[in-house]
């Protein structure tokens, strides 16, 4: 006997409007097909209508969670089609903001995947540790989630002393914090007997499907769009955090080795933080050209194009989201597994769909 | 029957959701407090199934109404059994017909959720049944009856004789509970693949007669769990105290397993510990 | 029956069950009111259940702009849910459309859809606004009662039938 | 399987981490994004924010002599305040507390600002 | 800083980008830019984060060959093209007919230049 549920688009342990159509044999899902849609806003044609300082504010709302990370990559593009220069304490400040974009949504995956396996208080205790980022960014940045720091040619908000030796305090924390659930992501005979194994996705199907970040990572390959040394990250130390197992597993602790990386370029970046000026003034930006920009977001890499004609308002922006390449990998992995590993699956690849479908 | 028992039953069938309610709500803040929360008010559970009856009726099908009284009247009785120290085969008999209906009434639905629920319930019933008729066959080695009187009669403790074997009960317990890592038919948050499983198509009065039926259910477990420790109150109320207390630690150390780890595990430990305590039973009587 | 009734309506403030709708959210809002339940602001304290099934809640929470594909997601999920029920829109995106309100796939805010009871402004709306959102729907939510009460709901649904029926009226923003 | 244990316990002997929201508010760190304003008396009504704005959600009116921001359609974004060239607009910390009604916040001007007609006369 | 790419007719794109596929390249993702009269197809690939693009141009109006059934990747993108630009793919492994995002009540093709004021058109006017 074959059921099709429909998972999704509004579902408990998916927040995210994701619609699977999941045929099952005997709870194990023998065929899942993606209705997408549910988002999808066109705010690429909003060029036509916010000229390019205001795009800044609407890429950054492609998603709430890297939304930092949407307005660099966006204001490395316009950047570089001016060809304009950015001071070195603005590239610091916006890796900074942007590895903290990255605990937190790191945080907020592994609790979203507690739930998904039903541990209700890993799921709180991730979240509470999360809040103390959140009130970071909300001290520094004026708003909890989006944070709209960037803006072409720098950054709006200054980190004074006393913000950053607070953040060295939250950091520290937040490592004894991880240390605690350390050995439940580790060790627990529960926890693994749900992940270890679940979603197998081998090094050559990862590379072959265009899988990013995590995904990718967790398959065994060593790919960073960091490595490239965009923005600051050409100032710190810092190796791709690889796994070589496949599974739902790997990819939990890629996240969860991540943000002990994270944490440590956070550091890195503070200890040598330059001073002199935040942001360069920028006249009335006429870009005219195209350019492609890449960086990594918590989920994986993100590219930018974008095409300006010399007037205020841009050609067109296309922006690739790491989510809609993890999308091929997530069909190649449901088929096989049993209906209580699909959430757990789902949410290995951190699907953000809003960013997916924009 | 004389008018001393009847008064019993009364007593006991107004009681048994009172204390059942007080129960769930004390388990939620207790559970809100090992998570770092605050926590919801005790008498929590009563205002949700007071608004729920206040609701709009929702039902699919007539039959589903039926199903969900028929569990509520079938917990009444095999509670009362219990209170009329009945047998506890035919307690056990009475509750699994309940239990049946809720999903019969769950199928009975076309969502996919509900099915899915359904089939998952009815094997989680064929996980804890088995062990259930285990735990009381080995009340009856000891105590040589299946009547509640006789068990009652018995003047040791029986935990002390059968302690393996109250583990295995626990086993039914967290089962019967809806509580991880055994949640996978229902669960009382509903942040499930099948979002509320076997409850998902009841709705209104009709899941709050499903939320009382449980009550009743629960006391029952735990009046069984009791029998364990009959012959001092204290020895029995702390016997409770403290299983709960463990269920409460479990369900927020585990997560959700799945139904076929559910079934191997849960046979193959509760067989061999009721196998081993069988065993040690024995060598004690020579 | 006035005492069971009494009983009712308390018990209906003190125990709203909500589901979470993400429309086209960005996310920021979703996030904010999964913070919600989380031990810093733990809305389990007033009995607030994210129970994700529709017919087992009272208060609809929806983030995120209206499009086209999930209104019709919306309204069902709206439509599952058994009266008395009150409805929440939370951020810019939810209210009004927000900053996305001109792209060319936005229907406008969740009032465009369904009657929408209490706008949450914010884009995220903090924790604590949603908060305060979901007491001022519960003030709401004391007075409404189930149909069966009453026949002024029927026809208030209706009126939100064809408030649906006519959206495409109100596609021009005022 | 017991590596949780050592959490849950610590918190259930420690005080929760809850914040009892309506009860106790946290004093709101300074320089939030949380309401905008207008000193309506300053404006020059010059319009620069509303062209500034990412969401169009201000209008300013020369003749009417008012000023209207939409509050359910801004993002908070505070780029008006930066671009405003007499600084009258402003963000309070406190966040905008949610209605039942959709309420514009519009803002007349009654007397305009004395700075401005000064510099005009100088 | 311009954006080198490597022009080439349409016919040679499936050759072009079967052997960019020998050659280990993974598939990035593709653009389309409306020219007015015609479409700007830009194909980003990367290997090793070195990335290289191809650039065809094609009239409105023409198919154009997918490449789904080199890198299965394509699928969305390519679903994603047709519902925006009205493009249509020959050989798209998963077609899902122009409705991938988009249901009936919007108008068609909305990322192009023309429709896009169309469907603004209602909305400005008032
Ligand atoms: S699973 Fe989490 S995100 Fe989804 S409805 Fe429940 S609380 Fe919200
Ligand atoms: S998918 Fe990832 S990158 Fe995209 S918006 Fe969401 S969190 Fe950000
Ligand atoms: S997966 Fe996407 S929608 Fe879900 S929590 Fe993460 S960012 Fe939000
Ligand atoms: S799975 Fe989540 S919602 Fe369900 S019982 Fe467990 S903790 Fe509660
Ligand atoms: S209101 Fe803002 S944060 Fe909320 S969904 Fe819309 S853009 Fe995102
Ligand atoms: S920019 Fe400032 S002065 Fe000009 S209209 Fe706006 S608020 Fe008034
Ligand atoms: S402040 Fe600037 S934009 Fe505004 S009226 Fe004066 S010159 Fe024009
Ligand atoms: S804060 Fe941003 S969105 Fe709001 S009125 Fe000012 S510029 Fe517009």
């Amino acid at each position: 006997m074959s059921t099709i549920i429909p998972f999704g688009p509004q579902h408990p342990v998916l927040p995210e409007p994701l619609h699977l159509k999941i045929t099952l044999k005997d709870e194990i899902v023998t065929e899942a097909i993606p209705m997408l849609g549910y988002v999808h806003r066109g705010l690429e044609t909003l060029v036509s209508l916010k000229d390019v300082d205001q795009m800044v504010q609407v890429v950054e709302r492609v998603c709430g969670i890297c939304s930092c990370i949407h307005a660099h990559t966006y204001c490395m593009c316009v950047e570089g089609i001016l060809g304009i220069e950015v001071p070195q304490r603005a590239e610091f400040l916006r890796i900074i903001w942007s590895e903290l974009h990255r605990m937190h949504s790191h945080l907020l995956w592994l609790g979203l995947l507690a739930d998904a396996f039903g541990m209700e208080s890993l799921f709180m205790h991730c979240w509470r540790i999360r809040e103390r980022v959140m009130d970071v960014m909300e001290a520094t940045a004026g708003n909890r989630v989006i944070i709209s720091v960037n803006k072409v040619g720098g950054v709006r908000r200054d980190l004074s002393a006393d913000q950053i030796r607070w953040i060295r305090q939250v950091i520290d924390e937040l490592e004894a914090e991880l240390d605690k659930i350390k050995p439940v992501l580790t060790n627990d005979y529960t926890v693994k007997k749900r992940t270890v194994g679940v979603g197998v996705l081998t090094k050559e199907q990862a590379y072959e499907l265009g899988a990013v970040g995590p995904v990718l990572r967790g398959s065994g390959v060593a790919q960073d769009a960091r490595m490239t040394g965009y923005g600051a990250y050409k100032y710190v130390d810092f190796e791709p955090v690889v796994e070589t197992d496949g599974d739902s597993w790997a990819r939990t602790m890629v996240r969860f080795r991540e943000l002990y990386q994270a944490i440590d370029i956070v550091r890195q970046l503070i200890n040598k933080l330059p001073d002199g000026e935040i942001s360069v003034k920028v006249k009335a930006a006429k870009p005219e050209g195209e350019i492609v920009c890449r960086s990594e977001q918590p989920r994986g890499e993100l590219m930018y194009y974008v095409k300006g004609n010399g007037s205020k308002f841009l050609e067109r922006v296309r922006i690739r989201t790491p989510t809609f390449a993890n999308v091929p990998p997530l069909l190649a992995m449901l088929p096989g597994i049993e209906m209580a590993d699909v959430p757990v699956v789902a949410l290995s690849i951190d699907p953000c769909i809003s960013c997916t479908e924009r | 029957m004389d008018a001393k028992t009847v008064i019993f039953v009364i007593v006991a069938l107004i009681l048994a959701p009172i204390v059942g309610g007080l129960l769930a709500g004390l388990d939620r803040r207790l559970t809100a407090w090992c998570q770092g929360r605050f926590g919801p008010p005790i008498l929590q559970p009563f205002y949700d199934v007071f608004k729920l009856l206040g609701k709009d009726r929702q039902a699919v099908n007539t039959w589903q109404i039926f199903c969900a009284h028929i569990y509520l009247i079938a917990s009444m009785l095999s509670l009362a059994l219990f209170v009329i120290q009945g047998d506890l085969l035919m307690i056990f008999f009475v509750m699994t017909i309940g239990a049946v209906f809720m999903v019969v009434g769950a199928l009975s639905t076309p969502s996919p959720y509900s099915q899915i629920g359904a089939q998952r319930e009815l094997i989680q019933m064929l996980t804890y049944e088995p062990l259930l008729v285990i735990v009381f066959v080995g009340i009856y080695f000891v105590t040589g009856s299946f009547k509640i009187s006789d068990i009652l009669a018995y003047e040791r403790p029986i935990f002390l004789m059968l302690p393996l074997l109250y583990l295995v009960l626990t086993f039914a317990l967290t089962i019967k509970l809806r509580k991880s890592p055994f949640d996978i038919s229902a669960c009382h948050h509903g942040h499930q693949e099948i979002v509320r499983g076997v409850l998902t198509e009841y709705s209104g009065p009709y899941l709050a007669i499903l939320e009382i039926a449980h009550w009743y259910d629960i006391i029952l477990i735990l009046a069984i769990c009791s029998l364990f420790w009959s012959t001092s109150f204290i020895g029995m109320i702390m016997l409770l105290a403290i299983t709960y207390l463990a269920e409460i630690a479990i369900d927020n150390i585990t997560p959700r397993m799945t139904w076929k780890w559910m079934l191997t595990y849960v046979w193959a430990v509760g067989i061999t510990l009721s196998l081993f305590n069988m065993a040690l039973l024995y060598a004690k009587s020579f | 029956m006035g005492f069971f009734k009494n009983l009712v309506e308390t018990s209906r403030v003190k125990s709203p069950w909500i589901v979470h709708f993400d429309c086209g959210s960005c996310n920021g809002c979703d996030i904010e009111v999964l913070a919600c339940l989380t031990p810093l602001y733990d809305v389990e304290r007033f009995g607030i259940l994210n129970i994700g099934n529709p017919k087992h809640a009272d208060i609809l929470i929806v983030s995120g702009t209206v499009n086209y594909r999930n209104a019709k997601a919306l309204r069902n999920v709206y439509d599952q849910m058994p009266e008395p029920r009150a409805v929440i829109a939370i951020g810019a995106c939810g209210t009004s459309g927000g900053i996305f309100r001109d792209a060319y796939n936005v229907v406008g805010g969740v009032d465009k859809v369904i009657p929408v009871d209490v706008y949450v402004p914010g884009c995220p709306a903090k924790p604590e606004a949603i908060i305060d959102g979901v007491v001022l729907a519960l003030a709401k939510l004391k007075e409404r009662r189930s149909t069966k009460d009453t026949d002024a709901l029927a026809e208030e649904l209706h009126k939100a039938r064809e408030f649906y029926a006519n959206r495409e009226d109100r596609k021009v923003v005022e | 399987m017991f590596d949780m244990t050592r959490t849950i316990i610590e918190n259930f002997f420690s005080k929760a981490h809850t914040r009892l929201y309506p009860l106790q508010t946290r004093e709101p760190f300074p320089n939030v994004r949380g309401n905008l304003f207008n000193n309506i008396e300053e404006c020059i009504l010059c319009g620069m924010c509303q062209k500034k704005c990412p969401s169009q959600c201000i209008t300013v009116d020369k003749g009417a002599k008012t000023w209207q921001v939409d509050p359910y359609a801004c993002v908070y974004c505070g780029i008006c305040v930066e671009n405003c060239p007499v600084n009258c607009l402003y963000m309070e910390s406190p966040h905008r507390k949610p209605t039942a009604e959709k309420i514009m916040n519009q803002m007349v001007q009654v007397k305009g600002p004395e700075k401005k007609k000064k510099t005009a006369e100088k | 800083m311009a954006l080198e790419t490597k022009n080439i007719a349409k016919n040679q794109l499936v050759a072009e980008v079967k052997s960019l596929k020998a050659q280990g390249y993974r598939f990035v993702t593709m653009t389309c830019v409306d020219l007015g009269d015609g479409f700007d197809l830009l194909y980003h690939f990367d290997r090793d984060l070195q990335m290289t693009h191809l650039r065809i141009t094609v009239l409105k109006g023409d198919t154009v060959p997918s490449i789904s059934g080199i890198y299965f990747a394509a699928l969305c993108i390519e679903n994603e093209t047709k519902d925006h630009f009205g493009i249509s793919f020959d050989g798209l492994v998963l077609d899902f007919g122009g409705h991938f995002y988009l249901e009936e009540e919007v108008k068609r093709y909305p990322f192009c230049k023309v429709s896009v004021q169309e469907s603004q058109a209602p909305k400005e006017g008032n």
